[in-house]
């Protein structure tokens, strides 16, 4: 699905990422962990396409070649604040020509939250309920590959499950998915391998089964990587 | 480097036709039968626009070879040659209203090419300022490219435009090709000097930004190195 | 007459810009130079 | 969706968001009736001489209050990165762009229709009400030339510090040639002894649009890749 061949980049002057391997089967998920500063979002932005990597290629294989087959849900939300909750999703809809009928929308709406508000000016949303919004997108763009940065941030417990629940349902469809997030017990759920990144270096790569919470915790204390 | 060898070609012809220019036009060009010796500005003013002229297609072409390419290579030697191309500009304008006000007794003449100059200074004065309001690198270098391929897309039509809304340019230079042939060679070789001089200062500024490129880097390098 | 004052005052106009330039730029390219040597200098230093 | 679908569904948001926020338009509109004030006040103006200065007026004015107003139009593309929305579906940038225009340009035609409205009552000058037929060719012509350069500009003034301080230093040197044909055809119109027509200018407000209108449609890509 996406292979990530010996990424470097060097952003205004000072190297930030330095040959980078990753590999990602269809269906498959990868979240990757690491401290701040390490790269991973940089990282994420190359593999969908918004940075071109100094060396170093990323090959996506899927069916269509087009943008529409990914889908990045960077820090910011992607929203037009002046319009509805329902403007918004319709826009969307509109230009990824992804036609999920109204009872879809209604039941993810009510599902998140947000079928109350859809009418309100996305502007007066909570932060939550803007970044609930915003991962919606995500489930409804119908894209092949899910690139989803720091996605749980701003939502409490009962919404994160939720969120969990989502992506495993997507992850049967055989989406792929590569997240970046600091939670490790939520990216554990989730994810079929991890990989940590410290540096620009991808120190660490395994399945999820092959290492702990706890032995994460204590790498990203500065502990010696296996 | 065979580069150097170039250059180093390059500014001993200069050095060699400045000072055989400035007796051309001074001793050998005759003078103006109806404005007199002043009319020696006009080889000056010409030249100048020249140099402008070559100073703002260098930045054209490295705008484009820097959007192509996403080398820093390409955007330093266009924001040199750019320097330069605004400086003769300047002088260009300059020049014509030294020249216009004994001639005409105006300060500035509203002529269709004083005017595309005009326009394309104030363009490339946003050029700079555009560069100057964006901090990060690639972005700067990406965006005053786009600047710097618009703005030379400009000359043309400015040119035609103005040709058209007035033009008082004295009929003589209109006739420059009628004027008298001695007039002609010196002006000849006027431009070509100021070609070769334009392309010399372009290398060199380059020359000098592009130490201060690698130098930056160098000092970036190091600090992560204390790190 | 006036006119030679214009005449020489394009021509020296010129010149005096295009020499301040170039002698600008060359004490720009003189301090890079001077820097450029103080990091090697700082550099054999450290690796003694 | 086609290339036309996903251009018109832009346009519809970007209207659709203009009328939520009234952000671009009441900049033009504003803008635009304030300068015709200050002319009035500053500029001797009587009933011989208005019919001489009322194309070099309204054409600063549009010119002025056109790329101040289009200015915000791409804020609303930057401020939570909702073009990402627009980069992740099938729209590619050519229609993206290509919407932007459009809108831009229906902005400006409204806002120039309510500058010669408000020229007409500020300055009592009917004629250019009847003339309003022959006008609409180098009102089209100059403002599709405004509104093609000033998108392009206005996403690169949006990325930068000075913010849209610069946006008049780069737009007003690049379209003197629309404010040359411009001003010489409706001074034509206006004033023309019947023998001269507006034919040449509009010729060239006709090659300016045509060669920045392509120059901007591939150098518009460059702006929104990192």
């Amino acid at each position: 699905m996406l292979r990530l061949l010996d990424i470097s980049k060097t952003y205004s002057l000072k190297a930030v990422l330095r040959g980078v391997y990753l590999e990602l089967k269809d269906g498959e998920a990868f979240v990757l962990f690491g401290p701040n500063g390490a790269g991973k979002s940089t990282l994420l932005k190359i593999a969908a396409g918004l940075m071109s990597p100094n060396t170093g290629r990323v090959e996506l294989t899927t069916d269509s070649h087009s943008h529409s087959s990914i889908f990045y849900i960077g820090h910011k939300n992607g929203l037009y604040n002046e319009l509805t909750v329902l403007e918004n999703i319709r826009f969307f809809q509109d230009i990824t020509g992804s036609r999920n009928s109204n009872t879809i929308l209604r039941e993810i709406l009510m599902e998140f939250g947000l079928w109350q508000r859809r009418n309100d000016p996305v502007k007066q949303l909570s932060q939550g309920m803007k970044r609930r919004l915003s991962l919606m997108k995500g489930f409804i763009s119908g894209a092949d590959l899910l690139l989803l940065d720091e996605p749980f941030s701003g939502l409490d417990i009962r919404w994160k499950e939720i969120i969990l629940e989502r992506l495993r349902g997507l992850k049967k469809q055989g989406v792929s998915l590569l997240m970046v997030t600091h939670l490790i017990k939520e990216g554990l759920s989730i994810a079929d391998r991890i990989g940590l990144l410290e540096n620009g270096i991808l120190r660490l790569q395994c399945k999820t089964e092959e290492i702990t919470e706890e032995e994460i915790k204590e790498i990203l204390r500065g502990g010696v990587c296996r | 480097m065979k580069k150097d060898r170039i250059t180093k070609i390059l500014l001993v012809l200069v050095l060699l036709m400045l000072p055989v220019n400035f007796y051309l036009i001074f001793q050998v060009a005759p003078t103006e039968r109806i404005m007199g010796d002043v009319q020696r500005i006009f080889y000056l003013h010409v030249s100048l626009a020249i140099s402008a002229y070559i100073g703002f297609g260098v930045l054209f072409v490295s705008s484009i070879m820097f959007l192509i390419k996403k080398n820093l290579y390409w955007d330093t030697l266009a924001y040199s040659a750019g320097e330069v191309g605004l400086m003769f500009s300047t002088l260009v304008l300059i020049t014509g209203s030294f020249w216009a006000r004994p001639v005409w007794n105006v300060w500035w003449t509203w002529d269709p090419r004083l005017v595309t100059m005009l326009i394309l200074w104030f363009i490339y004065i946003g050029y700079f300022m555009l560069r100057k309001s964006i901090s990060e690198r690639l972005k700067k270098a990406r965006y005053s490219a786009i600047i710097g391929i618009l703005g030379f897309l400009d000359v043309p039509v400015v040119r035609l435009a103005t040709k058209w809304w007035r033009s008082i340019h004295p009929r003589l230079s209109k006739e420059g090709g009628g004027l008298d042939p001695l007039m002609i060679k010196v002006m000849l070789f006027s431009l070509l000097t100021f070609v070769v001089f334009t392309i010399v200062i372009i290398i060199f500024r380059f020359r000098v930004a592009w130490a201060e490129e690698r130098l930056y880097s160098i000092l970036n390098e190091m600090e992560e190195y204390h790190e | 007459m006036n006119s030679m004052f214009f005449l020489f005052g394009a021509y020296s106009v010129a010149w005096l810009v295009v020499a301040g330039y170039l002698f600008f730029n060359l004490r720009k390219l003189k301090n890079v130079e001077t820097r450029i040597e103080d990091i090697e200098e700082l550099l054999r230093r450290k690796h003694q | 969706m086609g290339f036309v679908g996903n251009t018109f569904a832009i346009v519809k948001k970007d209207l659709l968001l203009e009328l939520r926020a009234k952000e671009a338009i009441s900049i033009m509109v504003f803008l635009s009736l304030l300068l015709l004030v200050v002319f009035n006040l500053s500029v001797e103006i009587d009933t011989e001489n208005v019919s001489r200065l009322a194309p070099g007026i309204l054409w600063v004015v549009f010119a002025f209050s056109g790329i101040l107003g289009m200015g915000r139009t791409s804020l609303s593309e930057r401020d939570d990165e909702a073009y990402l929305n627009i980069y992740f579906s099938s729209v590619n940038m050519e229609s993206f762009y290509l919407a932007k225009v459009i809108s831009n340009l229906l902005f400006l035609l409204l806002m120039e229709m309510f500058t010669i409205v408000s020229f007409v009552i500020l300055f009592d000058y009917e004629r250019l009400i009847f003339a309003l037929a022959p006008l609409s060719l180098p009102l089209l012509l100059g403002s599709f030339g405004f509104s093609v350069v000033g998108t392009l500009f206005s996403f690169l003034s949006t990325g930068s510090r000075f913010g849209e301080i610069i946006l008049p230093f780069l737009f007003l040197p690049v379209v003197v040639p629309i404010l040359l044909g411009g001003v010489s055809s409706t001074d034509i119109i206006l004033n023309g002894s019947g023998g001269d027509s507006p034919a040449k200018w509009l010729k060239i407000l006709l090659v300016f649009d045509l060669l920045y209108f392509c120059i901007s449609l591939i150098l518009f890509r460059y702006i929104i890749e990192e």
